[in-house]
């Protein structure tokens, strides 16, 4: 762990990500900071899920590079980008609907501690240790979370906003250095949104870097630190939000202006 | 006895192999029509086609009726029975899911095989060919009139399909039930009728691959579970859902069986159609006309 | 998910043990621990299965070549070649954990009614083999001179000494099974089959994961298999049919597959009806037989297992 | 889980109860057949054959004054199912001698339970693995077998080829028990009769079409084709034959053709095949002064009337198998050392449906190839061949 404060935690560099003749994104070109919030905005289709799905390896550019703590990691599984320390949420929840919320939060733990098949078959006494040490991990997270009295339902009985609140304990039990969240606040009302918002900035608080995409723009503006703008998968600007707010190519942008 | 040039056998393996496949492409395209509206692989699909056969002759043989009426009387039987599995075995399920519906489509097959032992014994039964047995020869090979019903019956239901699915509004309210049942049945069309006429179909389909094999190959009461597994094979192959799919898969199973029959190893024949389709799911994880994304969603 | 407890288990080994004797007390059913011997070569199969199928969600219409591997490296070795069948046991296993490697690897990419089909090919070809391959299996005919197992002097030579070989082996199987279910392995394989997409991003390699559990279930098989070979002393290919495969499914789906007691269960008794119980209804054998699965599927869609958790549900509404 | 077990409890106490009525003292022969399944056509007309055996043994008076009580299980065909059948019939139902099963491979599957408890075995399969151990050299002690080998009907068609001077043949198999071990045997016999096998061409049990393995053979031009299988595809294939204009090449037909249904499935196209079968099959040919006039009379007549429905060759196995077993029980009882020792030691010239059983301590087959004829199909019925 040396030297933290400014280094760049992720730099995604001219990533193309074209489906046939069709381009998602077209080399968006930007870093973040380590222990910041960074927001991805942009109207519909500028490709910010599309961009999240690069960084997290579901799909792998067509040209560019993604690097995580300066080393490329674009041609890396997902699940191996998982294990470097890149977590995820999903803008449609994926929760684990058959498992208990507890569970949920444990799967999340996966990548930092796992048990072998023969251990676990074996019922040997570290791979029973384990899964002590993840479950009180779990719950932690779900009292830091404030699921805690919910542990034992099943994920898909809880109601939208706690939904997307559980998949980010999720997200956060891999102990992760940057997680990306996608829409958290779309569907929640009010008070669930102001719950989120602040628990983003708790995460953040913990020293996690944090990448978003929204819509909500109360939300952009509240959390984050920087703000990057894609439209047709081309970034048309960056910078802290104030200066995005008054930034006429973005205004343009979302105003709909075609010529 | 004339001689047969290796061009004339080649020919004789490939109008053998098409013939064969016509039929697997005929369940095939029975698979289809039911999947494409409910997503379940009907086990039972082969049984509609020793149905077809076995119900054939206990009409035309058995009871004397004529080629003429006994053919569409015997469609309707068969139609009614893939009616009545529905009604009995498909849609009572109170949760389905892909495991369950195989397990049922299964029982039923296993229903309808015992069914057919005790009405019609276990002995295999005789139709005879639509016009006479007297083979045709041509590039060398030897063709039998009843190869020309086979094939032609294949054609004659693609295009009544497509222009069914096409044309009538029927046909395009299942279709659209196919897209998205909850958006059919929010503009009216009842999904569950919906569901019990692909039954229909796919049996009167079943019906009638059935009573144009007969005359070629014979029937008795346990032939649907092979037919079953070479249709579903065709239908894979050619990519579930497409019906021009189910029938080049249909041909290509065939014609590989043929082929490598004559060519290779006649004990492998069927290990080879079937290696074939593994690589070609392994190339191309929904088959050959297959959408990805609809593949993408059947979640077992 | 039920969570499995110490009770249960003890519950299940002690009625294990008594079996045979109480078998042995009812007269007419004395034969019983024959069948139950069968019961437990399939249940060593079954629970492979659950956890694929049940846990991780992976279909498969191929596991009676998995068991004939088994059967006929144990046999071809012993028969053969004359090596000790324990050996010829763990070679089982490892041609079949290799084939179950080579083969899964590309099949569980595929979904569904895709991999269905893969893994139903896959069955039958090895079915082809066996058939085929005569110099080596017998052909269609069979082989037989398989010899029986024994170990240090000790010979398994009675069905009651079989009885508990089989239902160790079963007892073991299970009890490894839960401990991987119970850990977080069982975790992420049930995070595979609720959503693949989730459960990557989490770090899950879930194509890791899926040729993981197939070749532990095609490990079980195999040893099922061999296990099967050195009771009947003969095998033959149509015991590794696409029928057998089917069947396989046909007891998940009725014990209920999302339960490990399920596979014991639907195991259990369909090796009852079909070995013993349904011999009554003769003729009718076949329609009852389809009958029974077609109640159970549209009445208990969680099969036999899921039965106490359905009525608790009733009987909590009221 | 005190629910599952309670309901464990009463499943075991619902089945058991349906065993608990004792049986009468009678003589116990158990069976064992194919009687549902693939291979039905063999195991049914067996069953149907020995349980009117049965009852005529029965309405004569018994073996001795005792009931003769038959026990028939299905084995489905399943080498599994047989064995735990066998197993039943032998430990709980204890009868003195199993008759049985009808495939190879499912008396294969059982032949070591016959040593194990020693118990008399009569096969009704062809196989000559049954009864002969190849590791010993020696008949198998406690093992009798009554249908025909393959290896008597491979060498009545081969004698009868060798006859017309014809040496390169084409065979043609089914891929089942039945076919393989046919094919076996034609292949190893073919160097003895100086034959040349130029094409060995196979199809499955549920194949629908067989003219692509004709086309083959027809390129190679052998003078005759020989074809071992069962059930539809014996049909099918005689009329790929005749489709193909290849009536000029003589089709021979294995011992598994002996069916009457057969020539009429066959749609015309079985005239001029040859085939070996038992008296069994040809009762109506056999004249007067021959041997198994009576019995072959008798039987066609009793399960005509019975049964309502044409004769199977295949019944005549059963009907050799436990009139032999009948036999032992009245001169020496139920012992089954005693049974065992009679068969082997006392079958000597016993008529039956399929031939004229010798049995001795090397020959548990009994039969030599005497028991076949060569049988051609002449005007849809069989006519003898010469």
């Amino acid at each position: 762990m040396n030297d933290t404060s400014n280094e760049n935690i992720l730099e995604v560099d001219k990533v193309v990500m074209a489906f046939g003749g069709l381009m998602a994104l077209f080399k968006p070109d930007f870093s973040v900071q380590r222990g910041i919030i960074k927001a991805i905005i942009g109207p519909n289709g500028a490709g910010k899920t599309t961009l999240f799905n690069v960084i997290t390896g579901f799909f792998s550019p067509t040209e560019g590079t993604v690097r995580f703590k300066g080393q490329p990691i674009s041609s890396l599984k997902t699940h191996e980008i998982a294990d470097r320390g890149i977590s995820r949420t999903f803008q449609t929840i994926e929760l684990f609907g058959n498992m208990s919320v507890l569970e949920n939060v444990m799967l999340g733990c996966h990548t930092r501690v796992r048990a072998s098949f023969m251990a676990a078959g074996f019922c040997l006494p570290g791979a029973r240790r384990k899964e002590k040490e993840i479950q009180e991990r779990a719950m932690k997270i779900l009292r830091f979370i404030g699921l805690a009295d919910k542990c034992n339902d099943p994920a898909d009985s809880l109601p939208l906003g706690e939904q997307k609140i559980l998949e980010i304990g999720r997200a956060l039990a891999s102990e992760p250095e940057l997680v990306c969240l996608d829409e958290p606040a779309a569907g929640l009302n009010e008070t669930e949104t102001h719950v989120a918002s602040s628990l983003i900035k708790a995460i953040n608080a913990k020293g996690v870097t944090v990448l978003l995409v929204e819509h909500d723009m109360k939300v952009v503006m509240n959390v984050s630190d920087e703000i990057v703008v894609l439209n047709y998968g081309q970034k048309i600007a960056e910078g802290p939000p104030k200066e995005i707010r008054n930034n006429p190519k973005v205004i343009e942008a979302y105003l709909g202006g075609d010529t | 006895m004339e001689t047969i040039t290796p061009a004339g056998q080649l020919f004789q393996y490939l109008i053998t192999g098409i013939t064969v496949g016509s039929i697997y492409a005929m369940v095939a395209v029975g698979f289809n029509i039911i999947y494409n509206v409910t997503e379940i692989i009907n086990f039972a699909q082969g049984e509609f086609v020793m149905l077809g056969g076995l119900v054939m002759v206990s009409l035309h043989v058995g009871m004397g009726l004529p080629l003429i009426a006994a053919f569409p009387a015997t469609m309707i039987i068969v139609t009614l029975v893939g009616m009545l599995l529905d009604r009995l075995a498909i849609s009572p399920i109170r949760r389905p899911t892909v495991l369950s519906l195989i397990i049922a489509t299964i029982a039923a097959s296993i229903l309808l095989k015992g069914t057919a032992m005790f009405i019609w014994g276990k002995d295999p039964y005789d139709l005879p060919a639509f016009s006479g047995r007297n083979p045709i020869t041509f590039l060398g090979a030897v063709i039998q009139p009843q190869y020309f019903w086979v094939i032609g019956f294949l054609i004659i239901t693609v295009i009544v399909l497509t222009l069914f699915f096409e044309k009538t509004i029927l046909g395009k309210a299942m279709s659209a039930c196919a897209d998205n049942p909850d958006a059919a049945s929010l503009v009216g069309i009842n999904v569950k009728q919906m569901i019990l006429l692909s039954f229909a179909l796919s049996a009167a389909i079943g019906a009638v691959a059935g009573i144009v094999v007969t005359p070629i190959s014979l029937m008795e009461y346990d032939r649907g579970a092979m037919l079953a597994v070479k249709g579903f094979g065709a239908a894979v192959l050619g990519g579930l859902g497409s019906f021009p799919g189910a029938v080049i898969g249909g041909l290509i199973l065939g014609a590989i069986e043929s082929l490598g029959a004559g060519l290779i190893s006649s004990g492998y024949k069927d290990a080879f159609a079937l290696i074939v389709l593994m690589f070609v799911l392994f190339y191309k994880p929904s088959g050959i006309f297959g959408d990805i994304e609809v593949s993408k969603i059947k979640r077992f | 998910m039920l969570r499995i407890g110490k009770l249960p288990i003890s519950t299940f080994a002690f009625l294990i043990i008594i079996f045979p004797w109480v078998a042995h007390q009812i007269p007419g059913i004395e034969h019983y621990t024959d069948v139950m011997v069968f019961a437990g070569i399939y249940s060593l199969i079954t629970i492979g299965l659950s956890l694929l199928m049940g846990y991780a969600g992976q279909i498969s219409v191929g596991h009676a070549a998995f068991y004939g591997i088994g059967a006929y490296v144990s046999g071809i070795l012993t028969a053969r070649y004359g090596l000790n069948p324990w050996i010829c046991m763990l070679a089982g296993i490892s041609v079949a954990g290799a084939v179950a490697l080579i083969v899964g690897a590309p099949c569980l990419k595929l979904k569904g009614h895709y991999l269905a089909m893969a893994t139903l090919a896959f069955g039958i070809i090895i079915f082809i083999v066996f058939n085929e391959e005569a110099e080596w299996t017998g052909g269609p005919d069979g082989m037989s001179g398989i010899p029986g197992l024994s170990i240090f002097g000790f010979d398994f030579d009675s069905v009651e000494k079989y009885f508990y070989l089989v239902w160790g082996f079963v007892f073991a199987a299970f009890v490894f099974s839960v401990n991987i279910i119970q850990s977080g392995a069982g975790r992420a394989l049930r995070a595979i089959h609720s959503s693949e997409t989730a459960a990557n991003a989490m770090g899950v390699n879930v194509s890791g994961y899926k040729v993981l559990v197939f070749v532990y279930s095609a490990v079980l098989a195999s040893l099922a298999g061999s296990l099967y070979a050195h009771y009947l002393n003969f095998i033959n290919p149509a015991t590794f049919d696409l029928f057998f495969s089917i069947k396989l499914l046909i007891m998940i789906a009725l014990g209920g597959m999302h339960n490990l007691w399920g596979a014991v269960i639907g195991a259990g008794i369909i090796t009852f009806l079909n070995y013993e119980w349904l011999h009554y209804f003769e003729e009718f054998e076949v329609i009852v037989y389809g009958a029974i699965l077609l109640v159970v599927v549209i009445f208990f869609p969680d099969g036999l297992a899921g039965i106490p958790d359905m009525l608790k549900k009733r009987l909590g509404k009221h | 889980m005190k629910l599952r077990r309670i309901v464990i409890f009463t499943t075991v106490c619902l089945f058991s109860l349906g065993f608990l009525v004792s049986p009468a003292l009678a003589f116990k022969v158990g069976a064992v057949f194919s009687v549902t399944g693939r291979t039905s056509f063999l195991g049914d007309p067996e069953k149907k054959t020995a349980v009117m055996v049965a009852e005529q043994i029965n309405a004569a008076g018994g073996i001795n004054g005792e009931k003769l009580e038959l026990i028939v299980y299905d084995s489905e065909g399943d080498a599994t199912k047989a064995n735990l059948a066998v197993k039943k019939l032998i430990t709980q139902d204890k009868v003195s001698v199993v008759i049985g099963p009808s495939l190879s491979g499912t008396s294969m599957a059982v032949v070591p339970l016959a040593a194990k408890y020693k118990t008399p075995l009569i096969s009704c399969a062809a196989s000559y693995k049954i009864t002969w151990d190849k590791e010993k050299g020696t008949a198998r002690k406690w093992v009798f077998k009554t249908p025909q080998t393959d290896t008597m009907a491979v060498d009545a068609i081969y004698s009868a080829l060798k006859q017309k001077g014809i040496s390169k043949i084409a065979i043609m198999s089914v891929t089942s028990g039945f076919g393989a071990s046919g094919r076996g045997e034609l292949i190893r016999l073919a160097p003895e009769y100086g034959m040349t096998i130029m094409a060995d061409e196979k199809y499955g049990p549920k194949d629908t079409d067989m003219t692509v393995q004709l086309t083959k053979i027809k390129g190679l031009a052998p003078k005759a084709i020989v074809n071992w299988s069962v059930g539809p595809t014996q049909v099918v294939v005689l009329r790929n034959w005749r489709d193909l204009g290849m009536k000029s090449i003589p089709f021979y037909q294995s011992h598994g053709f002996g069916s009457r249904k057969n020539i009429e499935l066959a749609a015309g196209a079985a005239e001029g095949v040859f085939c070996p079968l038992g008296a069994v099959n040809i009762a109506e040919l056999l004249t007067p002064y021959d041997t198994q006039y009576a019995v072959a009379q008798r039987y066609l007549k009793d399960y005509k009337a019975k049964y309502n429905e044409p004769l199977s060759s295949f019944g005549g196995h059963a009907w050799d198998a436990l009139h032999m077993a009948a036999q032992a029980l009245a001169s020496v009882g139920d012992d089954k050392a005693k049974i065992r020792d009679y068969l082997e030691n006392n079958i000597k010239g016993f008529v039956g449906q399929h031939g004229v059983f010798f049995y001795s301590p090397d020959d548990h087959i009994g039969l030599d190839k005497a028991a076949f004829r060569m049988v051609v199909v002449r005007d849809g019925d069989w006519a003898l061949a010469d």
